[in-house]
C-alpha cells in the first residue's frame, strides 16, 4: 500500500498555519496556537527560513560528497526542515535534545558544527561531538539502532525530575527533553516501553515523531492504519499532529508542548507529518517502491517554498532570499572544503575509550597491536 | 521470474552469491508452499542486499511480507505462524539489528521445540548478514555468531561460497529446528560457481578447503578467503597450510578438524568477531581436548579486537587479514 | 501508590451486568452486551458458576499442595474466576488461547487436565500438555517471559488469515486468537509490538488484559496513569473496559469482541478489571505491599459470590450449590491424589527435545551422561 | 536503618550473602547520593530474595525505584539516568528476564562510552540473580554469562561469598564503566565472615581459594562452592586440588590461574552454564595458550549440557555436582 498523502493532508485535527503557498491559513486547530507564532519577530521568521536553506544546502553537499566517495553514506533531510527547524528552534537553551540519525538540521541549529556529522557519516568516529560541550547545546550524538534513544530520554528526563532541574515554575529554567524518532521506529517496543517510562515518572519530555511517510521503502500504513499521533493518548500522553512542512506550526506546537512539559505537566507527543523528498540514504533507490506521482505532490509542499511565501507576502526583499542563497553556498562549501581536510585515524585509538578505566586484555590487544605494526616499518627500514 | 534463476536450469551456473542466496530461496519457495519471506523492506525493495529482489512478485504479497519495522515482532509472530504450520524464514536487515529480537530468539524460538516437549516444531530461519569490510556504520559489520551458538535449541550456519548459499539455504528451510544464518555480508558479490543438480554437503559439515600439511586453518563465513589468501602467502614462504571452512558452527562438525590437526599438530582459528568467549575459543578449547597428543603448538586465535567494532576507516586495522594469520603461522611454527 | 479501586469501580464506561450482590443492574455501557447475556439458557449459567467454583477449589488445592513441598510454586487464580470463565466460555471450539501463566480457569475449561499444569509448577515439565492434541481445545502452553506470548499470537492470527481460516462470515467456522496477559506485562515492548503487527495484519485476534491491579507489588497505577484500555485505541483497535469480577460481562464483551474479529473486523483490546486475591505466587507475602482494606474491598466483589446472588435471585435451588461444592471437592482431591502419584523424570529426557532432528554434541552429551550413571549403578554392583 | 546493618559496624559480621548484599549497597547508596537502585519489587517489597529490604524506607522512593515491568525500560532508562550524572544499579529480577534488555545492554550501554569518544561515562550496573540449585521453574536458573563477557565495553564479575558480595557490588558501583553483576542466587542464603574495614582484593582480582598440587579447578560464583567439595573428597582419595575462584569474568585475572596450573599441569574448569562457546572455553583455550608447556592434559570442562536448562526435578542431573568434577579431575590425572 503507498502513503496516502491526501487523507493526510485533510485531516481535520492537523494543526497547520501556512497553505502551500505560504498564505496564513490558520486551520483551526492552530488557533490556541497563533499567539506564539505572532510573538515570532521578522528576524526569526527570516532565522527559520535561513536555517531551512542553509541546512538543505548542506545536504545537498553531503550527498554529492557521498557520490564521490567521500562519505560511507549519507541520509538525507532533504524535506523535513521545517519540521526539524521549527522543533529545534522551540527548544530553550537548558533543553536536552536526543536525535535519531537524520536530524542534521536539528542538531546544526543547536550549535553542531555539521563537520562532525561529515565525520561520522565518513567512519571516522562513531559519535562526532560531545554533548558535555556547551557549544553543542545539549545536542547529544545520533543513535542507529531504532528507538533506542527514547528510552535514554525518558531516563534523562527522569534524572531532571529527581534533581528537580525541572517544573518549578520559570520557564527560563526549567529544563526539558525532546526526542526524534521515525514512523517506522514507532513500531519498536523501545518507543512504548520509553512512553511507559516517560508517563510513569511525569517526565518533562516532547516525543517528537517525524512521520516522513516512509520506513525506507516501506509506507507507514504498514506501521499503523489509524494516525499514529494516537499512539501517544494511549499512556495520557497528550498528543498533537502538525503539518510538519509548515515551519510555523512545527514551531509552535513543540513550544507550547515542551513549555506545558517544564511547567510539570508531563510528557506529550506530536506527529509532525511531513515527507523524505530525498533516497532514504544515498544507497537506496527510491523509484523502487513509490510513484514519481506522490513525490511530486509532496514537492508541491515544499516546506522552504511555503515559508519563502509566507515571507514573500509580509513583504521581504529579494535580496534577502539571494543573501540567504549565498550564505547557504558558502556554508556548504564550507563543508566540501574541511571534508576533504578530514584525516586518518590512529589504529590505536580504536582501543582508548572501550572502557573509561584501563583494561588488561584490551591494554594487552593495543600493545600487541603496537609491536605488531612497527615489526612491519622494520621491515621497510 | 528472470531468466537466469537457477532453479530452472539443469547445468552449473556462475552466481554472484547474493543471487545464488536468492535462486535457494525461490526454490525452497517453490517447494513448499508454507515456507513464507518475512521482514523489513524485503518485498517491494528486494531486501538492502537484494537477496530477495524479484521474490514478492513471484509469489505475492503473503508470502513475502514487508513487516513493520521491529525485530522482536518478525522473530516473534515468525514463531506463532511456525506454530500455524508454516515455515518463516526471516531477514534481520544487519547484524546490529539483531539484539532487539534477542530474547524471542534465546528465550522462545530456542527452547520451545523442548517447552512442547517435542509436540510442535520450530521451523523458522533467521537471515543475517554480519561481519565487516563493507566500510560501513555502527551496528552494520558485526558478527554476532558467539550469542547464538552458546543458545541450546538453535542451529546456526554460515556458507562461504555461492554453491554453498544456495544449497546451504534450502537445507536451513527444512530444517524442522530453528536455524540461524548467517550471510557474509562481504560475501555477497563475488561470484562463483553454483551446482543445482546436487547438494555438495550436509548442512551441518565442515570441509577441507585446502589441503596442506604444516598448519591447519580454520574459519568461516568472509574468514574463509583470507585464510586461503593467507595459505597461498604462506606457500610462497614454503609452509603448507591445510584450511577448513567450518560451514556449520552449531554443531561444529569437528572430525575434519581434528583429522587435519593430528596430521599437521597446528591450527590457527580466524574470525572477525571479538575473541573473548567467542567460537574460536570453543574450536580452541575442543580441538585441544580431542588432538592433545598431537599438538606441537596451543591452537592460537586471530580475532577481531575485544573493542566495539570501530569506525569504518579502522575496518582494516580492526579485522584479521591474511598477515595477521600468518603472523600466528608463524608463531605456531616457531614452537 | 497503592491500588485506588474506588475510582475505577466507577468508572462510566466499565461494562457491568451484573451488581456486587449478583443484581442485574447493567451499566451503560452494557446495553448492546444485554441480548448476548439473555441469550443464555440457564444450564450455561449454572456452567459458569460451576467452572468458577471449581476451579478455586482446585487452586486452594493447588496452594496447599506447593505448602506441602509438593509444587515448586504455585501462581494462584484465586479472584480471577468470573475474568476468566466469562472469556474462555466466549471462545469457540476451532478459536486459539495464549494464556500467559496464571490462567488455570481459561486452561481447564478448554480441556486441559489441571493435573498437567501441576506437573508444570512441581518441575516436571516446561510444557505440560499438547496443543494439538484436541482434547486440550487449542489451548497454548504457559509463558513465563512477561508478553512474550502476545506476539506468539499475533503470528498464529495472521497464519489464520494467510490461511482463509476466518474471515469468511461463517462464525461457526471462522477462527480467532485470544491472548492473555496482565496489567504488569502491558509494559512490555512485546506487546507493543504485537499490537502493532495484529493491527497491519488485520488478524481475527483479541488482546485480553487482566487488570488485576498488581504485578507482583507494583500497583498498576506504575503501568500506567490512565486506564490501560485506552493502550488498544492506539492502534485503531476497539477497545473494552469490562468489569472483571462480572462473569456475564466477561462473557459477553468477549464474546462479542471475538465474533467480531473472525468476521474480519480486526482485532479488539479488553481490559478486565479483577483483583488478584491472593498472593502473587506462594512465594510472595502481600502484607509487604497492600493493605487490609484494600483486599476487603475486593472480597466484597467476589465474582464467585455475586454470580451465587445472580443464580439465588434466579431461583437457583440451595441443593445446585451444595453439589456444586461437592463436586469441586471431589476433583480438588481428585488432583490431590494424582499428584501424590506422579512418578520422576528420566535424566535421559532432558535430551530427547532439545532439537527436533538428531544433534551430535546432544547425543554425545546423552551418551556420556548414561555411561557416567551407568557407571555408579556398576560401582554399586 | 537495622541495627545489624554491616556499613556501620567496624568489626567482622556473619551475615548471609543476601545482607551482606544488602549492606554493600547500603554503603554504595550512603556514600554516593547519585547512586540509584531500580528494578521490578526492590522498593516496597525489598526484591523477591530481599537484597534491597529496608532501602528504600531508608534512602526514600527517589533512591530505590519500583519501575514499570519493562527491562528494557529499565536499562534504557537507566542510561539516560547516568548522562544526567546518576549512578544506577538495575535491577533484573531472574536470569532469564534479563534478554529482553539486551539490545540495550549490548549495543547501548556497552558501546556508548566508546561512542562518545570517552566523552561520558556509562556508570551503570546491572545486578542478575543467576544460576540453577533452586529448585524453580523455567528462566529461573539459567547462568547467562558468557553473553555479555563476550560483549566489549562490559565489565562481569560474580561474588562467590559474603565479604567479596559486600565489597564487590561497592567496586562495581564505583567503576566508572558498566558492570554486569551476577549473583550466584543458591548462594543467597548461606552465611559467612563479612569483614567491613577492609576490601581482601581489588574487583577484578581472581583468588585462590585452596591451595592444592596435583590439579586446578577453577570456576565462578555457586561453582565455587562445588569445587570445593570436589576438592576435599579428592584429598580423601589422595588427591591434591588447588581451587581458584575467578570472581572476575571479564576481565579475568590470569595469573594466579596460569601460575597455578605451571604447577599442577592439570586443569579443570567447571560451570553451570552450558559449555559449547561458554567462558570454560574462553578460559580452556587461554589458559592452553599460557601454559601450553606446563599441561600434562587438556584443560577439561565441565559444563551444564547444550539442552535448554531442564525442569526442575532435574537440575541434579544437569548441573555439574562434585562428582562430575570429580570424574573430570581422575580423567585429567589418567592422561
Ligand atoms: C532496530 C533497527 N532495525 C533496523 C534498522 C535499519 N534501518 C535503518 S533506517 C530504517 C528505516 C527507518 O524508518 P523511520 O523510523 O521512519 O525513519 P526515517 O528513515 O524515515 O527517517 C531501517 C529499517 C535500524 N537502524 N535499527
Ligand atoms: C520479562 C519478565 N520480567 C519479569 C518477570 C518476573 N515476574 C513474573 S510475574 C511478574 C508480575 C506480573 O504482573 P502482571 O503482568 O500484572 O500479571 P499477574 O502476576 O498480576 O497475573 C513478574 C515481574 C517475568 N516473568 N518476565
Ligand atoms: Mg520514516
Ligand atoms: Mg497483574
Amino acid at each position: 500500500m503507498p502513503a496516502t498523502p491526501d487523507a493526510d493532508a485533510h485531516d481535520p485535527a492537523l494543526v497547520r498555519v501556512l497553505a502551500a503557498d505560504g498564505t496564513l491559513a490558520p486551520s483551526a486547530e492552530a488557533e490556541r496556537y497563533l499567539p506564539l507564532v505572532e510573538a515570532l519577530p521578522d528576524s526569526e521568521l527570516e532565522t527559520f527560513y535561513r536555517d531551512m536553506v542553509t541546512v538543505r544546502a548542506f545536504d545537498r553537499q553531503a550527498t554529492n560528497l557521498q557520490r564521490q566517495g567521500q562519505l560511507a553514506l549519507w541520509p538525507p533531510s532533504f524535506g523535513q526542515e521545517a519540521a526539524q527547524v521549527g522543533s529545534a528552534r522551540a527548544t530553550r537553551a537548558q533543553d536536552h535534545l536526543f536525535p535519531s540519525y537524520r536530524e542534521h538540521v536539528v542538531c546544526t541549529i543547536r550549535g553542531v558544527d555539521p563537520i562532525d556529522i561529515i565525520r561520522l557519516m565518513r567512519g571516522l568516529t562513531h559519535g562526532g561531538w560531545d554533548p558535555t560541550d556547551p557549544k553543542n547545546g545539549n545536542t547529544h550524538i545520533y543513535t542507529l539502532v531504532l528507538g533506542s534513544q527514547t528510552l535514554h530520554a525518558s531516563g534523562y528526563g527522569m534524572g531532571m525530575v529527581f534533581d528537580g532541574r525541572t517544573g518549578t515554575g520559570d520557564p527560563e529554567r526549567d529544563e526539558a527533553v525532546i526526542v526524534y524518532y521515525g514512523d517506522g521506529a514507532s513500531s519498536q517496543g523501545d518507543v512504548h516501553e520509553a512512553m511507559v517510562f516517560a508517563a510513569s515518572y511525569n517526565t518533562p519530555q516532547v516525543f517528537f515523531l517525524q512521520n516522513n511517510h516512509w520506513a525506507i521503502s516501506v509506507p507507514v500504513s504498514t506501521q499503523s492504519r489509524v494516525p499514529l499521533v494516537r499512539r501517544g493518548e494511549g499512556y495520557g500522553m497528550p498528543s498533537i499532529r502538525v503539518d510538519g512542512n509548515d515551519v510555523l506550526a512545527s514551531y509552535a506546537v513543540t513550544r507550547l508542548a515542551l513549555d506545558e512539559a517544564r511547567s510539570g505537566e508531563g510528557p506529550r507527543a506530536i506527529e509532525a507529518l511531513t515527507y523524505r523528498m530525498g533516497a532514504h540514504t544515498t544507497s537506496d533507490d527510491p523509484t523502487k517502491y513509490r510513484t514519481s506521482d506522490e513525490e511530486r505532490f509532496w514537492a508541491q509542499r515544499d516546506p522552504i517554498a511555503r515559508m519563502r511565501g509566507f515571507l514573500e507576502q509580509k513583504g521581504a526583499a529579494a535580496s534577502f532570499f539571494d543573501e540567504v542563497d549565498a550564505e547557504a553556498a558558502a556554508y556548504a562549501d564550507d563543508v566540501r572544503v574541511r571534508t576533504n581536510e578530514l584525516g586518518s585515524l590512529d589504529p590505536d585509538s580504536m582501543f582508548t575509550h572501550a572502557y573509561s578505566e584501563p583494561h588488561p586484555l584490551v591494554e594487552q590487544q593495543r600493545q600487541w597491536l603496537a609491536d605488531y605494526e612497527a615489526s612491519f616499518e622494520e621491515g621497510r627500514a | 521470474m528472470s531468466i537466469d534463476s537457477a532453479d530452472t536450469a539443469t547445468g552449473v551456473q556462475t552466481l554472484p552469491f547474493s543471487k545464488a542466496l536468492n535462486a535457494g530461496l525461490r526454490a525452497a519457495m517453490a517447494n513448499d508452499d508454507r515456507v513464507l519471506l518475512m521482514g523489513e523492506d524485503i518485498g517491494r525493495l528486494g531486501g538492502v542486499f537484494r537477496v530477495t529482489e524479484g521474490l514478492q512478485a513471484e509469489f505475492g504479497e503473503r508470502r513475502v511480507l514487508d513487516t513493520p519495522l521491529a525485530e522482536s515482532g518478525i522473530v516473534g509472530t515468525a514463531i506463532g505462524l511456525a506454530m500455524a504450520g508454516y515455515r518463516p524464514v526471516c531477514e534481520i536487515q544487519f547484524d546490529g539489528f539483531v539484539f532487539p529480537a534477542f530474547d524471542q530468539i534465546t528465550s522462545q524460538l530456542a527452547k520451545l521445540t523442548n517447552r512442547h516437549e517435542g509436540r510442535m516444531s520450530f521451523p523458522v530461519v533467521i537471515r543475517i548478514p554480519y561481519g565487516g569490510h563493507i566500510g560501513a556504520v555502527e551496528h552494520h559489520q558485526e558478527s554476532p555468531e558467539a550469542y547464538f551458538t552458546h543458545t541450546p535449541g538453535l542451529r546456526v550456519v554460515s556458507p562461504s561460497t555461492p554453491n554453498d548459499a544456495y544449497w546451504m539455504i534450502q537445507d536451513a528451510v527444512a530444517s524442522p529446528d530453528p536455524v540461524i544464518f548467517l550471510e557474509p555480508k562481504s560475501r555477497y558479490w563475488p561470484k562463483g560457481e553454483v551446482d543445482p543438480s546436487a547438494r555438495a554437503l550436509p548442512l551441518h559439515a565442515s570441509r577441507v578447503v585446502r589441503r596442506g600439511t604444516d598448519v591447519t586453518l580454520v574459519g568461516h563465513g568472509a574468514m574463509v578467503t583470507v585464510l586461503l589468501q593467507a595459505a597461498a602467502l604462506a606457500e610462497s614462504e614454503g609452509i603448507s597450510c591445510e584450511v577448513v571452512d567450518l560451514r556449520s558452527l552449531s554443531p561444529i562438525d569437528y572430525a575434519p578438524i581434528v583429522d587435519s590437526v593430528r596430521r599437521t599438530g597446528r591450527m590457527v582459528y580466524g574470525q572477525e568477531a571479538p575473541g573473548f568467549t567467542s567460537l574460536g575459543s570453543e574450536v580452541a578449547a575442543t580441538v585441544t581436548e580431542q588432538a592433545f597428543f598431537s599438538l606441537e603448538a596451543p591452537v592460537l586465535r586471530v580475532s577481531g579486537f575485544d573493542v566495539p567494532f570501530p569506525a569504518a576507516k579502522l575496518e582494516g586495522a580492526y579485522l584479521p587479514d591474511a598477515d595477521r594469520i600468518l603472523e600466528a603461522v608463524d608463531r605456531a611454527l616457531a614452537y
